[in-house]
Protein backbone atom coordinates (compact mmCIF):
# COMPACT_ATOMS: atom_id res chain seq x y z
CA UNK A 1 0.00 0.00 0.00
CA UNK A 2 1.46 3.19 -1.09
CA UNK A 3 0.95 6.17 1.17
CA UNK A 4 0.13 9.65 -0.64
CA UNK A 5 -0.47 12.68 1.62
CA UNK A 6 -1.91 15.61 -0.68
CA UNK A 7 -3.20 18.94 1.61
CA UNK A 8 -3.48 22.36 1.18
CA UNK A 9 -2.82 24.23 4.05
CA UNK A 10 -3.23 27.79 5.74
CA UNK A 11 0.50 26.88 7.54
CA UNK A 12 2.93 24.31 7.17
CA UNK A 13 4.62 21.86 9.58
CA UNK A 14 8.05 21.28 7.94
CA UNK A 15 9.22 18.99 11.00
CA UNK A 16 6.63 16.47 10.68
CA UNK A 17 7.32 15.85 6.84
CA UNK A 18 10.12 13.04 7.76
CA UNK A 19 8.29 11.46 9.69
CA UNK A 20 5.13 10.93 7.36
CA UNK A 21 7.55 9.68 4.45
CA UNK A 22 10.16 7.34 6.80
CA UNK A 23 9.60 3.89 6.06
CA UNK A 24 11.04 0.27 6.53
CA UNK A 25 10.78 -0.37 2.78
CA UNK A 26 13.28 2.80 1.69
CA UNK A 27 16.97 3.66 1.75
CA UNK A 28 16.42 7.32 1.00
CA UNK A 29 13.85 10.20 1.71
CA UNK A 30 13.83 13.59 -0.56
CA UNK A 31 12.56 16.63 1.05
CA UNK A 32 12.12 19.76 -1.20
CA UNK A 33 10.89 22.92 0.79
CA UNK A 34 10.11 26.65 -1.10
CA UNK A 35 10.58 29.09 1.48
CA UNK A 36 9.70 33.05 0.90
CA UNK A 37 12.97 34.90 -0.31
CA UNK A 38 13.57 38.36 1.03
CA UNK A 39 14.68 39.65 -2.52
CA UNK A 40 13.11 38.86 -6.14
CA UNK A 41 15.11 40.16 -9.01
CA UNK A 42 16.55 42.86 -6.74
CA UNK A 43 13.26 44.29 -5.37
CA UNK A 44 12.49 43.76 -1.48
CA UNK A 45 9.36 41.66 -0.51
CA UNK A 46 6.74 42.21 1.82
CA UNK A 47 4.87 39.08 1.83
CA UNK A 48 3.43 37.14 -0.66
CA UNK A 49 -0.42 36.11 -0.84
CA UNK A 50 -1.37 32.49 -1.95
CA UNK A 51 -4.80 31.68 -3.17
CA UNK A 52 -6.02 28.55 -5.02
CA UNK A 53 -9.01 26.71 -6.61
CA UNK A 54 -8.73 24.24 -4.42
CA UNK A 55 -10.76 21.34 -5.74
CA UNK A 56 -9.00 21.14 -8.61
CA UNK A 57 -6.00 22.04 -7.18
CA UNK A 58 -6.82 19.36 -4.87
CA UNK A 59 -7.08 17.01 -7.90
CA UNK A 60 -4.15 17.85 -9.30
CA UNK A 61 -1.61 17.33 -6.80
CA UNK A 62 -2.90 13.78 -6.59
CA UNK A 63 -2.80 13.11 -9.93
CA UNK A 64 0.81 14.01 -9.77
CA UNK A 65 1.89 12.03 -6.57
CA UNK A 66 0.01 8.97 -8.66
CA UNK A 67 2.40 9.59 -11.72
CA UNK A 68 5.34 9.82 -9.05
CA UNK A 69 4.68 6.79 -7.61
CA UNK A 70 4.13 4.46 -10.58
CA UNK A 71 7.06 6.30 -12.28
CA UNK A 72 9.83 6.04 -9.82
CA UNK A 73 8.29 3.09 -7.59
CA UNK A 74 8.15 4.79 -4.36
CA UNK A 75 6.73 4.16 -1.57
CA UNK A 76 5.52 7.41 -0.19
CA UNK A 77 4.88 10.95 -0.97
CA UNK A 78 4.00 14.19 0.45
CA UNK A 79 2.99 17.20 -1.46
CA UNK A 80 1.31 20.03 0.58
CA UNK A 81 1.02 23.95 0.08
CA UNK A 82 0.10 26.76 2.01
CA UNK A 83 -2.46 29.09 1.18
CA UNK A 84 -2.96 33.09 2.44
CA UNK A 85 -0.41 35.70 3.29
CA UNK A 86 3.21 33.86 4.09
CA UNK A 87 6.21 36.17 5.01
CA UNK A 88 9.92 36.50 4.66
CA UNK A 89 11.11 32.85 5.53
CA UNK A 90 8.00 30.74 5.82
CA UNK A 91 7.57 27.42 4.14
CA UNK A 92 4.97 27.66 1.06
CA UNK A 93 5.25 24.44 -0.41
CA UNK A 94 6.64 20.86 0.53
CA UNK A 95 6.90 18.03 -1.35
CA UNK A 96 8.65 14.62 -0.57
CA UNK A 97 9.12 11.12 -1.48
CA UNK A 98 10.45 8.08 -0.15
CA UNK A 99 11.88 5.20 -2.59
CA UNK A 100 14.40 2.10 -1.79
CA UNK A 101 16.86 3.92 -3.51
CA UNK A 102 18.27 7.47 -3.37
CA UNK A 103 18.18 8.23 -7.33
CA UNK A 104 14.15 7.89 -7.40
CA UNK A 105 13.73 9.69 -4.41
CA UNK A 106 15.60 12.66 -5.94
CA UNK A 107 14.28 12.65 -9.37
CA UNK A 108 10.70 12.21 -8.10
CA UNK A 109 11.38 15.18 -5.36
CA UNK A 110 12.43 17.66 -7.97
CA UNK A 111 9.28 16.03 -10.69
CA UNK A 112 6.48 16.75 -7.86
CA UNK A 113 7.77 20.44 -7.51
CA UNK A 114 8.46 21.08 -11.21
CA UNK A 115 5.08 19.63 -11.98
CA UNK A 116 3.03 21.34 -8.95
CA UNK A 117 4.46 24.82 -10.39
CA UNK A 118 3.66 23.81 -14.25
CA UNK A 119 0.20 23.00 -13.48
CA UNK A 120 -1.28 23.12 -9.89
CA UNK A 121 -3.83 26.12 -9.84
CA UNK A 122 -2.86 28.21 -6.91
CA UNK A 123 -1.64 32.02 -7.63
CA UNK A 124 0.93 33.62 -6.20
CA UNK A 125 0.94 37.69 -5.56
CA UNK A 126 3.92 39.45 -4.70
CA UNK A 127 3.11 42.32 -1.97
CA UNK A 128 5.93 45.24 -2.52
CA UNK A 129 6.76 48.28 -0.51
CA UNK A 130 5.19 50.50 -3.37
CA UNK A 131 3.23 47.39 -6.02
CA UNK A 132 1.75 44.22 -6.04
CA UNK A 133 2.51 41.50 -8.57
CA UNK A 134 0.75 38.42 -9.89
CA UNK A 135 3.64 36.54 -10.43
CA UNK A 136 4.19 34.84 -14.25
CA UNK A 137 0.74 36.55 -14.91
CA UNK A 138 2.45 38.51 -17.77
CA UNK A 139 4.89 37.91 -20.25
CA UNK B 1 -24.19 29.28 -15.87
CA UNK B 2 -20.92 30.06 -13.67
CA UNK B 3 -17.63 31.01 -14.45
CA UNK B 4 -15.13 31.05 -11.30
CA UNK B 5 -12.41 33.82 -11.13
CA UNK B 6 -8.95 33.52 -9.77
CA UNK B 7 -5.65 35.86 -9.16
CA UNK B 8 -4.96 38.21 -11.54
CA UNK B 9 -8.43 37.04 -13.47
CA UNK B 10 -10.72 38.05 -10.58
CA UNK B 11 -8.66 41.44 -10.43
CA UNK B 12 -9.48 42.15 -14.50
CA UNK B 13 -13.06 41.31 -13.94
CA UNK B 14 -13.39 42.96 -10.69
CA UNK B 15 -15.60 40.07 -9.14
CA UNK B 16 -15.10 36.01 -8.47
CA UNK B 17 -17.37 35.01 -10.43
CA UNK B 18 -19.49 35.76 -14.10
CA UNK B 19 -23.40 35.11 -13.99
CA UNK B 20 -24.01 34.22 -17.07
CA UNK B 21 -27.15 33.36 -16.88
CA UNK B 22 -27.89 37.02 -15.82
CA UNK B 23 -26.32 38.51 -18.78
CA UNK B 24 -27.49 36.17 -21.46
CA UNK B 25 -24.59 35.03 -23.85
CA UNK B 26 -23.78 32.04 -22.60
CA UNK B 27 -21.37 30.84 -24.33
CA UNK B 28 -21.01 27.24 -26.31
CA UNK B 29 -17.43 26.02 -25.74
CA UNK B 30 -13.97 27.27 -24.16
CA UNK B 31 -13.42 28.69 -27.14
CA UNK B 32 -16.35 30.74 -27.54
CA UNK B 33 -15.75 31.03 -23.30
CA UNK B 34 -12.29 33.07 -24.53
CA UNK B 35 -13.53 34.66 -27.44
CA UNK B 36 -15.93 36.54 -24.83
CA UNK B 37 -13.39 37.27 -22.40
CA UNK B 38 -10.76 38.75 -25.17
CA UNK B 39 -13.58 40.70 -26.11
CA UNK B 40 -15.52 41.70 -22.94
CA UNK B 41 -11.69 42.40 -21.45
CA UNK B 42 -8.89 43.40 -23.50
CA UNK B 43 -6.62 42.98 -20.15
CA UNK B 44 -7.54 38.90 -20.63
CA UNK B 45 -5.46 38.92 -24.22
CA UNK B 46 -2.27 40.82 -21.84
CA UNK B 47 -1.63 37.55 -20.12
CA UNK B 48 1.35 34.86 -20.68
CA UNK B 49 -1.22 32.20 -21.34
CA UNK B 50 -5.08 31.66 -20.31
CA UNK B 51 -6.56 28.08 -19.48
CA UNK B 52 -10.03 27.10 -18.67
CA UNK B 53 -11.00 24.05 -16.45
CA UNK B 54 -14.67 22.35 -17.41
CA UNK B 55 -15.51 20.73 -14.14
CA UNK B 56 -12.36 20.96 -12.63
CA UNK B 57 -9.98 19.42 -15.34
CA UNK B 58 -7.98 21.55 -18.01
CA UNK B 59 -10.60 21.87 -21.05
CA UNK B 60 -9.38 22.06 -24.67
CA UNK B 61 -10.36 24.84 -26.92
CA UNK B 62 -13.17 22.17 -28.69
CA UNK B 63 -14.88 21.34 -24.94
CA UNK B 64 -18.55 21.93 -25.40
CA UNK B 65 -19.83 23.51 -22.47
CA UNK B 66 -23.19 22.95 -20.93
CA UNK B 67 -25.58 24.75 -18.07
CA UNK B 68 -24.22 22.65 -15.11
CA UNK B 69 -20.80 22.41 -15.74
CA UNK B 70 -18.73 23.92 -13.05
CA UNK B 71 -16.09 26.46 -15.32
CA UNK B 72 -13.37 28.25 -13.95
CA UNK B 73 -10.58 30.68 -15.78
CA UNK B 74 -7.13 29.67 -14.80
CA UNK B 75 -4.38 32.53 -15.52
CA UNK B 76 -0.70 31.53 -15.59
CA UNK B 77 -0.46 29.24 -12.14
CA UNK B 78 2.70 30.40 -9.86
CA UNK B 79 2.27 27.87 -7.15
CA UNK B 80 5.51 26.54 -5.08
CA UNK C 1 28.39 34.66 5.82
CA UNK C 2 27.60 31.06 4.80
CA UNK C 3 26.53 28.38 7.68
CA UNK C 4 27.65 24.65 7.20
CA UNK C 5 27.06 22.21 9.86
CA UNK C 6 28.87 19.08 9.83
CA UNK C 7 28.65 16.26 12.49
CA UNK C 8 29.34 12.82 13.16
CA UNK C 9 26.79 11.78 16.06
CA UNK C 10 25.23 8.27 17.92
CA UNK C 11 21.95 9.51 17.14
CA UNK C 12 20.11 11.81 14.30
CA UNK C 13 17.52 14.52 15.10
CA UNK C 14 15.54 15.14 11.23
CA UNK C 15 13.62 17.23 12.52
CA UNK C 16 15.62 20.27 13.25
CA UNK C 17 17.54 20.15 9.63
CA UNK C 18 15.09 22.50 7.90
CA UNK C 19 15.63 25.39 11.14
CA UNK C 20 19.29 24.87 10.63
CA UNK C 21 19.03 25.61 6.39
CA UNK C 22 16.11 28.08 6.70
CA UNK C 23 17.09 31.76 5.80
CA UNK C 24 15.73 34.91 4.53
CA UNK C 25 18.12 34.35 0.90
CA UNK C 26 16.84 30.86 0.18
CA UNK C 27 14.04 30.56 -1.72
CA UNK C 28 14.49 26.68 -1.95
CA UNK C 29 16.12 24.12 0.62
CA UNK C 30 16.49 20.43 -0.66
CA UNK C 31 17.10 17.69 2.27
CA UNK C 32 17.56 13.71 1.91
CA UNK C 33 17.81 11.54 4.62
CA UNK C 34 19.89 7.86 4.18
CA UNK C 35 17.86 5.57 5.86
CA UNK C 36 17.93 1.99 7.27
CA UNK C 37 15.95 -0.31 4.71
CA UNK C 38 15.04 -3.78 5.76
CA UNK C 39 15.98 -5.78 2.71
CA UNK C 40 19.13 -5.60 0.85
CA UNK C 41 18.82 -7.95 -2.30
CA UNK C 42 16.21 -9.76 -0.98
CA UNK C 43 18.27 -10.91 2.52
CA UNK C 44 16.59 -8.85 5.64
CA UNK C 45 18.60 -6.64 7.36
CA UNK C 46 18.81 -7.27 11.25
CA UNK C 47 20.88 -3.72 12.01
CA UNK C 48 24.15 -1.95 10.63
CA UNK C 49 26.84 -0.47 12.04
CA UNK C 50 28.66 2.05 11.14
CA UNK C 51 32.24 3.05 11.89
CA UNK C 52 34.55 5.86 11.36
CA UNK C 53 37.90 7.51 11.34
CA UNK C 54 36.35 10.62 12.69
CA UNK C 55 39.01 13.24 12.20
CA UNK C 56 39.29 12.27 8.95
CA UNK C 57 35.64 12.03 8.32
CA UNK C 58 34.93 15.76 9.20
CA UNK C 59 37.49 17.07 7.34
CA UNK C 60 36.47 14.89 4.20
CA UNK C 61 33.06 16.21 4.73
CA UNK C 62 34.24 19.76 5.34
CA UNK C 63 35.58 19.95 1.78
CA UNK C 64 32.54 18.79 0.55
CA UNK C 65 30.30 21.19 2.39
CA UNK C 66 33.14 24.06 1.09
CA UNK C 67 33.19 22.87 -2.50
CA UNK C 68 29.58 22.45 -2.37
CA UNK C 69 28.56 25.90 -1.39
CA UNK C 70 31.33 27.70 -3.72
CA UNK C 71 29.86 25.58 -7.02
CA UNK C 72 26.08 26.87 -6.23
CA UNK C 73 26.53 29.57 -4.03
CA UNK C 74 24.85 28.06 -1.16
CA UNK C 75 23.58 30.05 1.77
CA UNK C 76 23.47 26.63 3.99
CA UNK C 77 24.82 23.21 4.24
CA UNK C 78 23.90 20.58 6.77
CA UNK C 79 25.88 16.76 6.67
CA UNK C 80 25.20 15.13 9.53
CA UNK C 81 26.28 11.30 9.70
CA UNK C 82 25.53 8.75 12.50
CA UNK C 83 27.69 6.14 13.84
CA UNK C 84 26.89 3.14 15.93
CA UNK C 85 24.34 0.52 15.68
CA UNK C 86 21.34 1.83 13.49
CA UNK C 87 18.09 -0.54 13.41
CA UNK C 88 15.52 -0.87 10.61
CA UNK C 89 14.11 2.71 9.81
CA UNK C 90 16.67 4.50 11.56
CA UNK C 91 18.32 7.49 9.99
CA UNK C 92 21.79 7.30 9.37
CA UNK C 93 22.33 10.15 7.31
CA UNK C 94 21.13 13.65 6.51
CA UNK C 95 22.64 16.34 3.65
CA UNK C 96 20.67 19.36 3.27
CA UNK C 97 21.14 22.74 1.42
CA UNK C 98 19.73 25.74 0.57
CA UNK C 99 19.70 28.41 -1.83
CA UNK C 100 17.71 31.03 -3.87
CA UNK C 101 16.47 28.87 -6.16
CA UNK C 102 15.54 25.19 -6.11
CA UNK C 103 17.46 24.10 -8.96
CA UNK C 104 20.76 24.86 -7.07
CA UNK C 105 19.38 22.99 -4.01
CA UNK C 106 18.48 19.62 -5.32
CA UNK C 107 22.28 19.68 -7.57
CA UNK C 108 23.72 20.93 -4.34
CA UNK C 109 22.25 18.36 -2.42
CA UNK C 110 22.82 15.15 -4.59
CA UNK C 111 26.17 16.05 -4.85
CA UNK C 112 26.92 16.46 -1.18
CA UNK C 113 25.36 12.41 -0.69
CA UNK C 114 26.85 11.25 -3.83
CA UNK C 115 30.54 12.42 -2.72
CA UNK C 116 29.92 11.61 0.70
CA UNK C 117 29.59 8.06 -0.08
CA UNK C 118 32.83 8.00 -2.30
CA UNK C 119 35.22 9.33 0.15
CA UNK C 120 34.51 9.73 3.58
CA UNK C 121 35.88 7.27 5.65
CA UNK C 122 32.56 5.85 7.09
CA UNK C 123 32.23 2.12 7.36
CA UNK C 124 28.98 0.23 7.10
CA UNK C 125 28.78 -3.46 8.41
CA UNK C 126 25.83 -5.18 7.41
CA UNK C 127 23.83 -7.60 10.46
CA UNK C 128 22.21 -10.21 8.90
CA UNK C 129 20.66 -13.05 10.65
CA UNK C 130 23.66 -15.21 9.99
CA UNK C 131 26.63 -13.26 8.48
CA UNK C 132 27.90 -10.36 8.78
CA UNK C 133 29.03 -8.18 5.90
CA UNK C 134 31.49 -5.23 5.17
CA UNK C 135 29.76 -3.49 2.47
CA UNK C 136 31.56 -2.59 -0.49
CA UNK C 137 34.67 -4.05 0.54
CA UNK C 138 35.11 -7.19 -2.04
CA UNK C 139 34.20 -6.69 -5.53
CA UNK D 1 55.25 4.64 13.49
CA UNK D 2 51.61 3.42 14.27
CA UNK D 3 48.83 2.35 11.24
CA UNK D 4 45.38 3.14 12.07
CA UNK D 5 42.82 0.13 10.92
CA UNK D 6 38.81 0.54 10.05
CA UNK D 7 36.48 -1.35 9.05
CA UNK D 8 37.15 -4.57 7.14
CA UNK D 9 41.34 -3.70 7.58
CA UNK D 10 40.74 -4.18 11.22
CA UNK D 11 39.10 -7.76 10.97
CA UNK D 12 41.53 -8.92 8.82
CA UNK D 13 44.62 -7.58 11.31
CA UNK D 14 42.81 -8.39 14.08
CA UNK D 15 43.84 -5.14 15.56
CA UNK D 16 43.28 -1.70 15.82
CA UNK D 17 46.40 -0.88 14.92
CA UNK D 18 49.99 -1.89 14.02
CA UNK D 19 52.90 -0.55 15.37
CA UNK D 20 55.84 -0.56 12.84
CA UNK D 21 58.08 0.68 16.13
CA UNK D 22 57.61 -2.77 17.60
CA UNK D 23 58.61 -5.13 14.42
CA UNK D 24 61.22 -2.89 12.99
CA UNK D 25 60.90 -3.13 9.37
CA UNK D 26 58.51 0.49 8.72
CA UNK D 27 57.81 1.02 5.52
CA UNK D 28 59.24 4.69 3.87
CA UNK D 29 56.06 5.15 1.21
CA UNK D 30 52.74 4.51 0.33
CA UNK D 31 53.72 2.01 -1.79
CA UNK D 32 55.67 0.39 0.64
CA UNK D 33 53.70 0.47 3.46
CA UNK D 34 50.98 -1.16 0.85
CA UNK D 35 53.42 -4.28 -0.39
CA UNK D 36 54.15 -4.81 3.51
CA UNK D 37 50.53 -5.09 3.91
CA UNK D 38 49.82 -7.31 0.87
CA UNK D 39 52.25 -9.63 1.70
CA UNK D 40 51.51 -9.95 5.57
CA UNK D 41 48.22 -10.16 5.15
CA UNK D 42 46.52 -11.99 1.72
CA UNK D 43 43.38 -10.72 2.49
CA UNK D 44 43.86 -7.27 1.76
CA UNK D 45 44.64 -8.06 -1.92
CA UNK D 46 41.26 -9.54 -2.32
CA UNK D 47 39.65 -6.69 -1.25
CA UNK D 48 37.79 -3.61 -3.92
CA UNK D 49 40.44 -0.91 -3.30
CA UNK D 50 42.98 0.08 -0.69
CA UNK D 51 43.32 3.53 0.00
CA UNK D 52 45.91 5.35 2.38
CA UNK D 53 45.68 8.37 4.67
CA UNK D 54 48.81 10.60 5.90
CA UNK D 55 48.26 13.34 8.28
CA UNK D 56 44.09 12.62 7.81
CA UNK D 57 44.31 12.85 4.21
CA UNK D 58 44.23 10.66 1.02
CA UNK D 59 48.02 9.96 0.11
CA UNK D 60 49.16 8.39 -3.31
CA UNK D 61 51.81 6.07 -3.37
CA UNK D 62 54.86 8.20 -4.31
CA UNK D 63 54.12 10.08 -1.07
CA UNK D 64 57.24 9.71 2.24
CA UNK D 65 55.92 8.22 5.50
CA UNK D 66 57.78 9.72 8.50
CA UNK D 67 57.69 8.66 11.65
CA UNK D 68 55.30 10.84 13.70
CA UNK D 69 52.88 10.91 10.97
CA UNK D 70 48.99 9.37 11.32
CA UNK D 71 49.21 6.70 8.99
CA UNK D 72 45.84 4.75 8.44
CA UNK D 73 44.44 2.14 6.27
CA UNK D 74 41.52 3.42 4.46
CA UNK D 75 39.50 -0.13 2.84
CA UNK D 76 36.22 0.88 0.52
CA UNK D 77 34.41 3.25 2.28
CA UNK D 78 30.58 2.69 2.77
CA UNK D 79 28.87 5.89 4.15
CA UNK D 80 25.54 7.08 3.76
Amino acid sequence: MKKTIIEIVDAIDVSKTYMELSSPKSGGICVFIGTVREFTQGEEVVSLEFETYRKMALQEMEKIAMEAVKKWKLNSVVIRHAIGTKKIEDPVVVVGASAPHRAACFEACRFLIDTLKERVPIWKKEIFKNKTVWVSAHP
Amino acid sequence: MEVLLFGIAKDIVGESKIDFAKSGDMPRSVAALRDLLNKTYPEFAKLSSLAVAVNSEYALDDVTLRSGDEIAIIPPVSGG
